[in-house]
């Protein structure tokens, strides 16, 4: 079984590349300070969560992956959101409920998504249901001849769910294009992880489904990109699923409401020491990639638009009552005109060439009938059962008539009058 | 043509489907090489192959997870469950993931589940179950629950094709207790309408599923007695078809509901409350129910006997509701 | 005393029946040194230790499974869920295997499985859900869903000592907007009886929880213009305290029922069929349900007050029902 | 973390153990005879599985268990109910649905259980379901000072369900005496095991938890019943929860009703040479423990047994009607007095003295404030919540008013009139 592993030959970026990984970890802050400042204000509808010190993960593995791959983020994950092209606005009207976000104020935080264009499926709530979801991505994208990857997030706490484990059990027996990244921060709201699994690797999980894993520090961002690049290629070559361990630490509490006073004071002044950008900045700076003019300008240009989209979310209106009522169902094809995008000849698929050879068929099996040519046995012996009712089709609307034999039959015993 | 069974009418709805649509493909736990714990997949993976027709491991959280992220893609899966009463080991999925895409992110998810529901063959407590209830009360679904090969196979054709996710109940009762000739070819039956199996005026009856076949038992032995039963079979319970219960009520003033359901909380309760709301005049006498027990569906023959409506049952209710 | 907050309340039900019992045990996620989501635990891990109050990793499954097997070897565990909401993710635990236990194989399961639940806090689809029909219609289960503190602490401490499981949802909307002055010490609010928190003669409101406040003020202004509501907090679910039901329902002649909980298959069509059977020629209007709309909870304020019952529309509905 | 380890160092048994182990072999296998004989008379209500070829796991790993120790069994584990003292007669009135069967008629199969004497919860269909209820019984058993270990299966396939997962992770994180068996018959009804994951050894499993695990061959009884022990006893002396990985074949189909016909012929010829009492007969004759009449006497004894089992599962009634409607509800300490087993002192639980030291508390932290001393912040910002009503108490029967000033603050707006 392919273990895990934390090597990984750490590809020479472009100056250009390193920039970009410097630039999406300086949005995804500054993003989250704005809205930590308009929570202040009271102008966060709910609750607000942050991924302060988390940037590199989200931003990292996401970059790794190509306009036509496929995501879905976690609550700490507006990171890999504005890699994925999404623009600020949309981040801060979700937030404030506004009715011009990408959910009509529908819905919050980052639980909205884009099918045709940015390829980003909303997450819900409840922790681990997006592994079968983006499996189920993945399988979709093989069968429709589309060479793409699924990529979502999962943190220590949710990788104790039972979907966890369904969904990369089913994505492993599928060899599903999907790449999970673990996202082990030491805390599930306020459960240290060892409390949650006695396991000094949660990359180890991977070892339940005989699929590979990778360890990273989630706090370097040119590591975590590395590795998910390796991970993203490997997965869209057909490797299977994969699972990244991406080491880090949540400075902030579980939620704004969260004053995290349960996190030991070292190892919070530990993490402290290692911020990513920080850690990064350091290195551009040695690299010579970034100097103090350049860290300028980055200011700059992150000060004006956030300014901008800042001023929208502000100034869009909450959305008009009547709206609540609408929308529950699709109403037809004026509503949604559903057709994939076929990247394959789709006469393979439909009769009579559509008999692809099965996998594995099984001598004298398989065509309704048991060995002995009767119909083929089902649960409960219904087979012995006889029919209470023969049915007559009068132009389509059946009228149902019992038969006087069958009725003495019906299980649910006879008439007396 | 042969008369065909309730079984076959499915089979042939999904063959059909598939072999039209490529966007079609169908999951599930013994599907393929097996053709489904019931036989109703019988043959779809030699026909349309292993990509088309997945058998999954035993998971029926990532069954209706990746199902509603193939329907992503634009593909329109049918996830089999092989009992319906391992719906509840998905239910976080259905009901917030599934269930409120188009609400929330404007995110259709044209999928359709199906499996086999309902008593009447010893199955037992965990194999008989009647999931309606919890879905009706969950609002992005359609549920549909047919009584007849004919439109098991028209409906599920309807459920494949539409746009929203489709829980589509199979009663195994059914399954091959009742045969029925079906014209040759293509043809849909549309889900939210109801349809009228027995004319009557002295009282509505409304049901669905195995109870439709009861029922009609019963209206027999009451039309032998004079009272002309108006036998109403719901065929989906959402959309429910109010116009064609409403036009039945507002004729003969008297409902009885029957479903084998249990009965506290069942659908009868809401078709109580909206008689209430829009017929109210229209009663002469109180909505009547004749539902299952509520317990857990139990084992024994004879308890499950008790368990479930009967004809018996109905009989004596629909004759007290008519002199009433 | 001093008035306490409903989460105070819940608090002190819990805190005062470990130190009375030492079958009662606390389990679920960050119930220990965090005191819970909601501080409703607070204190309770320094005061009982580890073994008493028991912090899980985030599986709802496994919490409810434990907390069931613990219950099988005597012990009273109180099983919590972060957001009721997270009951979606123990469905099957919860319907299939704690419900059914007594009935087929006389395996009491003595536990509470408490909770979060509701709307109003802009908590948003996913922390907002009203769970009480799914398992109303789901046998096995006794429901709570109090709407003042001193209810809070005396049918918490009713359904610990109960020998079946109980469903105990505690609206979030009510934790720290309500303060009641409590009697001092150890008191018990028996499960299955409702009350009457205003006497009225021309109709009968029906509610529960958060929205027993919204119908009392509504209540109020009804009484300034001549319409005395009498209203009735039905305070458990199951058992329902149709006595308490219907002796109102014959002498107001009319009943409207208002709930947070969505109207398609929610309780007011139960209420309706048992009003139809039992009270059919004391009725002198239509049953008038007020309920949430049968959509997901829209997450921001402006929808979510379009989504809720408010005062306003059950004083709408109320008086056009009185004037019926 | 612990390897999965196959040599168990195997005790020598006594006379006594080793033909213990052989009868209930044999009764397992005749108990399941009989059935599928009745079966055949369509005596059985619903559905038959068998085990046959599987018996020395059911009865290896049950035979290591004490009689204070719990279990809970799967579908294919009769052989452990056998074992445990469940007499023959309980299988047949369940399966036959008879009312005097354990749950009188209400389930069937080996669904039932008996909480007083024998220990036995009793399973339901929903696979996995088991193993977070067993532990909770482990964790309970600790908690009431018994020095218990609880015992359940599950099978290939049923390691693929989430609450698999969530039961052995919440096991592992309680360090619960636990031990599940997972019986790999390389099919899961049609679907074979190489579909479910791509894992040699199931006993992988065991890696996503960080707890030990055992191989054995589970067609031989004594190895299986050395494996067990080891298990057993390790996991009572606070060793965690173990998982064991009996490698064995499902030589029937799924139920009476399935055929198997998609089972490969070579692989069921190769596991039929391998019968495990066939296999254990050899071992008995050769360590000269058993002879042509023992086995002679063990034949009449099972046969007369069986008989009298039989006859009296036939005799007896079907249950009456009545009875379907009652028993949902405990009624009461009539219905059922629930006293658990204290093994220790309860006082040490009670206040004053209940004061366990917690496992860790944290530095000004734990009392119902925040650090600033005022309430502790809850989600949605409830905290700036004004009350919407104060409530008045009368005898009891609280009166509830809304306060005029508090109506406006109603976050269900105010009622024009
Ligand atoms: C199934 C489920 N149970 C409980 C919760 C409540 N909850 C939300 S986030 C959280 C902690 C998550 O911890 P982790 O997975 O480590 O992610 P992190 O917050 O550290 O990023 C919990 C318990 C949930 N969202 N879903
Ligand atoms: C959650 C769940 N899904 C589906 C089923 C239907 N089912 C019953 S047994 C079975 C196969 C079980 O295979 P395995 O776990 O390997 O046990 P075995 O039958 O081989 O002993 C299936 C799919 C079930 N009982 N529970
Ligand atoms: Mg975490
Ligand atoms: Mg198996």
């Amino acid at each position: 079984m392919p273990a895990s592993d934390s090597r990984v030959n750490t590809p020479r970026l472009s100056r250009q590349q390193y920039l970009d990984l410097y630039y999406y970890m300086r949005l995804n802050r500054e993003v989250e300070e704005t809205m930590t400042r308009l929570f202040r204000q009271n102008k966060i509808v709910g609750g607000l969560y942050s991924s302060l010190g988390q940037e590199a993960i989200s931003v990292g593995t996401a970059y790794a992956l190509e306009k036509r791959d496929w995501l879905a983020p976690m609550i700490r994950n507006i990171g890999a959101l504005l890699v994925k092209g999404v623009p600020p606005r949309d981040i801060f009207t979700q937030h404030m409920a506004k009715y011009t976000s990408p959910t009509k104020g529908k819905d919050g935080t980052s639980h909205f998504g884009d099918l045709e264009n940015l390829h980003i499926i909303s997450p819900i709530s409840m922790l681990g249901d997006l592994i079968p979801v983006l499996t189920g991505v993945a399988m979709a994208g093989r069968y429709l001849g589309q060479k793409i990857v699924a990529m979502t997030w999962i943190g220590d706490g949710g990788s104790s769910t039972g979907v966890f484990h369904e969904g990369l059990n089913l994505a492993a027996s599928q060899k599903a294009a999907l790449v999970v990244v673990l996202e082990n921060n030491l805390w599930a709201y306020s459960t240290p992880v060892g409390r949650q699994v006695p396991l000094e690797n949660l990359a180890d999980r991977a070892k339940a489904y005989g699929i590979r894993s990778y360890i990273v520090d989630g706090n370097d961002v040119v590591a975590v990109y590395s590795t998910a690049k390796e991970a993203v290629e490997r997965a869209r070559s057909g490797g299977g699923p994969i699972l990244i361990e991406a080491k880090t630490f949540r400075r902030r509490g579980h939620a704004q409401h969260d004053p995290a006073e349960y996190v030991p004071r070292a190892q919070r002044a530990y993490w402290e020491k290692r911020d990513p950008i920080a850690l990064y900045e350091k290195f551009l700076t040695e690299e010579k990639i970034l100097d103090p003019k350049g860290k300028k300008e980055t200011d700059e240009q992150l000060t004006a638009l956030l300014e901008k989209e800042r001023e929208f979310a502000e100034n869009s209106p909450m959305p008009p009552p009547e709206l609540a009522g609408e929308g529950v169902y699709c109403t037809g094809p004026a509503c949604h005109d559903l057709q994939p995008k076929w990247e394959r000849p789709i006469d393979e698929l439909l009769p009579p060439k559509s008999c692809v050879e099965p996998v594995w068929t099984v001598e004298g099996f398989g065509h309704g009938k048991g060995a002995t040519g009767r119909d083929a046995p089902i649960h409960f012996g219904d087979t012995q059962a006889k029919p209470v009712a023969s049915v007559k089709v009068s132009s389509g609307t059946s009228a149902v008539s019992a038969k006087k034999g069958a009725k003495k039959k019906s299980a649910r015993g006879r008439v007396r009058q | 043509m042969a008369p065909i069974t309730f079984l076959e009418a499915i089979r042939q709805a999904m063959f059909e489907e598939m072999a039209a649509d490529p966007r079609v493909v169908l999951i599930g736990e013994d599907v393929g090489v097996y053709g489904g714990a019931f036989k109703t997949s019988e043959g779809l993976l030699e026909q349309f192959g292993w990509e088309r027709v997945i058998d999954t491991p035993i998971s029926e959280s990532a069954i209706i997870g990746a199902a509603c992220g193939m329907s992503y893609l634009g593909l329109r899966p049918i996830a089999e469950l092989q009992f319906i009463d391992f719906i509840a080991c998905c239910f976080n999925q259905l009901t917030n993931f599934v269930a409120k895409g188009h609400y929330l992110w404007n995110a259709p998810a044209p999928m359709v589940v199906r499996g086999p529901a309902g008593a009447g063959v010893h199955g037992g407590p965990f194999h008989s179950l009647s999931p309606e209830m919890y879905f009706l009360h969950t609002p992005g679904f359609k549920i549909v629950y047919p009584s007849t090969p004919y439109d098991a196979k028209g409906l599920l054709k309807a459920s494949i094709r539409d746009n929203n996710p489709v829980l589509f109940f199979e009663h195994k009762f059914l399954y091959r207790r009742i045969k029925e000739e079906i014209p040759p070819g293509d043809y849909t039956v549309p889900l939210g309408k109801a349809i009228v199996r027995r004319e009557g005026k002295h009282l509505t009856l409304l049901s669905y599923a195995a109870m439709m076949h009861t029922s009609l038992e019963a209206a027999d032995a009451l039309g032998k007695e004079g009272i002309e039963v108006e036998v109403i079979d719901l065929r989906t319970l959402i959309p429910l078809d109010e116009e064609t219960i409403l036009n039945s009520v507002r004729k003969t003033n008297k409902c009885l509901v029957v479903h084998e359901d249990t009965k506290t909380g069942g659908i009868a309760g809401e078709i109580a409350a909206i008689l209430s709301e829009k017929a109210f005049h229209d009663l002469d006498g109180p909505l009547v129910r004749v539902a299952s027990l509520d317990t857990p569906v139990p084992y024994a023959p004879t308890l499950e006997e008790a368990f479930l409506p009967s004809a018996q049952k109905v009989f004596t209710a629909a004759k007290a509701l008519a002199r009433f």
